[in-house]
């Protein structure tokens, strides 16, 4: 989707205002809903492009006013609720009114070190890959309603795959009930100018990391 | 928030889809023992050890995963600084991070500014972290659109040959291993206490 | 600048809902910033486009939950404080507090009538106009920080020109300081499919007014 | 809100920058007498008189300023919607709108989702509105990006053969000179009173 996710190149956000000594965590729910998001997607009911998409598709306006710990909360509410693990009426109650899900476990606190590692997101290839290390390609002009992962910022444009990263799962695919449908994955890179005009940084590279189906010979 | 959060916890306990305790071991793993002192000692190995940094740079998810670390890495890549190209790490996306090696992003990895501003004006957000890099530098910034996730490798300062790893660690910021700053100078920690 | 209100193409703002029966004004404020807006403009000391600037520079969340005339009021509140003719505390204080700025003047009701028409935009043409209805024309990827009135949507798209519409002031330019700059104005058409790829609805097309310097020829 | 512009309208009216009574007539102005009856009026001129028609479809601006409405256009367009074409007015990056011949443009138009939508997904919109065009239709959308500001002449009815000027205006609505509507067909004014 075209979102306000989607930020790679946008104006008037401000400067970057670091923190001196900054915590792990600003407030005691911060960290709640951090392991709660852990928690949860260990289940497999939903991946994390699942996930990522529930967050972009909160309301633009709330998703920009929202720190980054209070969109994981909004989209935890929203996937427990899509997927039938809580009603909307026991969020409103702010407490369990109906018995849980059939055939649902849960995480263990003896399970919880394996969470510490990711899973890997590389699968097995059904084809070989159809670029190879300095080929010139062009990203596709698309504008899919629902979840990618190829910015605005660099539709459209040419760049160089620099390195074949193996076959991994899709995310478009998955967030739109597909299945993994595993891709080639590439490292594209595009020169500044070629991405921000003529007015760009003239010593600048940018890099995406993009799924063969976004990509066409250059 | 608090109460929010705390209700939503609830309900999910109430439901029996978690364990307090398992969330309680997360916390307390990013809180205590996964976050920038990693990276810090990986850069340092490189830094002090050029076999090890070679099979950093080749194939990072297997040079640190044999490290042993709490969590493994992966699909993790190692990008170098040199003096003619400096490396940034930015996902404009969402904010995919190099968890097992940095623990968990700080705010401003996370926010819009950085997000927006990274891909098309990374020298005026280095410049809000007081770094100034040479106007012929070439500047790389890598978007972690996928599951690939990205650390830097910055230069090894001057001023510190036959430093131990434990030593050079201590030089190797958070920031530098994103790519918003340089490693410290030996002077920078000379008035802290040796770790 | 590359801004949240540049937003064609977005999603995720959901549906439109037209309101039955829609009064004018949904509030009487509204109608005081709306003629505030139109008053304070007609001084001469900014105009229409670096209105439009100071709104668009509100930050993204504020922009995206406010209302079309909050915005026309934040616009107003900056731009009267911009130009020196209220304080900061002033607005603070809800009630002046210093003199007026030496010089201004203000409409009177007498004049109002003449703020129902709007001035021309179109000025005497330095040189002719570089292209012509027809021509294929590129329009140029390009990312000013400033004010500029060709959105991101159309940038680095093929389209045709089908209309000169003579020669006007330059938002660009008037935006960042420089005055009027009068340059050939253009309707500039695209193919959907052009600005929205494969699956972009194959009976679209869409138009945008483009200034010469957003345009090079095809 | 209400106390906030109250408070600005008194600073702005205490410094002499403004005459309150001056705000008064433009807001009167636009609540009874600048609306899209004055486009209705227009429109229905084009339709009983082809010679107008041509004229406006040539320079709007001169042949509806030669009709003395209050607010006299500038750089006023007019696209006619014909069987095969479909136009219709957006403005994607603030909210022009002809307000010398509509008025006050609704909430809708300049609300996010019609200005984001208009320009990739118009037959998603028109159905919003209730509107299903046929298939083959094409659809010509005019995002009004300068000063220039447009007007849809609507496609006449059938069954109007005759009709005065007045009864015609009746038919058309603002949505349809914006394109997010058609005209009325004779039965769906059926019920009013005449005007």
């Amino acid at each position: 989707m075209n979102g306000v996710h989607d930020m790679g190149g946008m104006h008037g956000f401000g400067a970057v205002a670091p923190e001196r000594d900054e915590p792990v965590f600003h407030a005691p729910w911060e960290g709640r809903v951090l392991a709660m998001n852990r928690a949860m997607g260990s289940l497999g009911l939903w991946n994390i492009d699942i996930g990522r998409f529930s967050r972009e598709s909160l309301p633009p306006d709330v998703y920009l006013s929202s720190s980054y710990y209070r969109r994981w909360t909004l989209g935890l509410e929203d996937l427990v609720v899509r997927y039938g693990l809580v009603g909307a009426d026991e969020l409103a109650a702010g407490r369990a009114l109906h018995p849980a899900a059939p055939g649902t476990r849960k995480l263990a606190a003896a399970d919880a070190p394996k969470l510490l590692a990711r899973g890997s997101y590389e699968r097995p290839a059904a084809s070989p890959a159809r670029f190879k290390t300095g080929d010139r390609v062009r990203t596709k002009n698309m504008h899919p309603a629902g979840h990618t992962r190829l910015p605005r910022y660099v539709r459209g444009h040419a760049g160089v795959v620099e390195c074949v990263r193996g076959c991994h799962v899709f995310p478009d695919a998955v967030a739109a009930g597909r299945g993994e449908e595993a891709h080639w994955l590439y490292t594209v890179v595009f020169d500044g100018r070629e991405l921000w005009g003529e007015a760009g940084d003239p010593t600048l590279e940018v890099s995406v990391e993009a799924w063969e189906p976004y990509l066409e010979p250059a | 928030m608090q109460l929010r959060v705390r209700a939503l916890e609830s309900i999910l306990t109430e439901k029996g889809y978690v364990d307090p305790e398992a969330l309680d071991f997360i916390i307390e793993a990013y809180e205590t023992r996964i976050g920038p002192h990693i990276g810090a000692r990986i850069v340092a190995k490189a830094w002090a050890d050029p076999q090890f940094k070679q099979r950093l740079i080749a194939d990072a998810t297997a040079a640190v995963g044999a490290l042993g670390f709490a969590g493994r890495p992966t699909h993790l890549i190692a990008v170098e600084n040199t003096p003619k190209r400096h490396n940034m790490i930015v996902c404009t996306l969402c904010s995919c991070y190099p968890w097992e090696v940095l623990g968990l992003p700080p705010v401003w990895y996370k926010s819009s500014p950085y997000r927006s501003r990274a891909v098309i004006d990374p020298r005026g957000v280095l410049a809000e972290f007081g770094v100034s890099l040479p106007a012929e530098t070439e500047i790389r910034v890598w978007d972690s659109t996928a599951e690939t996730r990205f650390i830097v490798v910055p230069m090894r300062p001057a001023g510190t040959p036959g430093w131990s790893e434990e030593k050079l660690a201590r030089l190797v910021t958070r920031n530098a291993m994103v790519g918003t700053g340089l490693a410290l100078a030996p002077a920078e920690i000379a008035g802290e206490a040796a770790t």
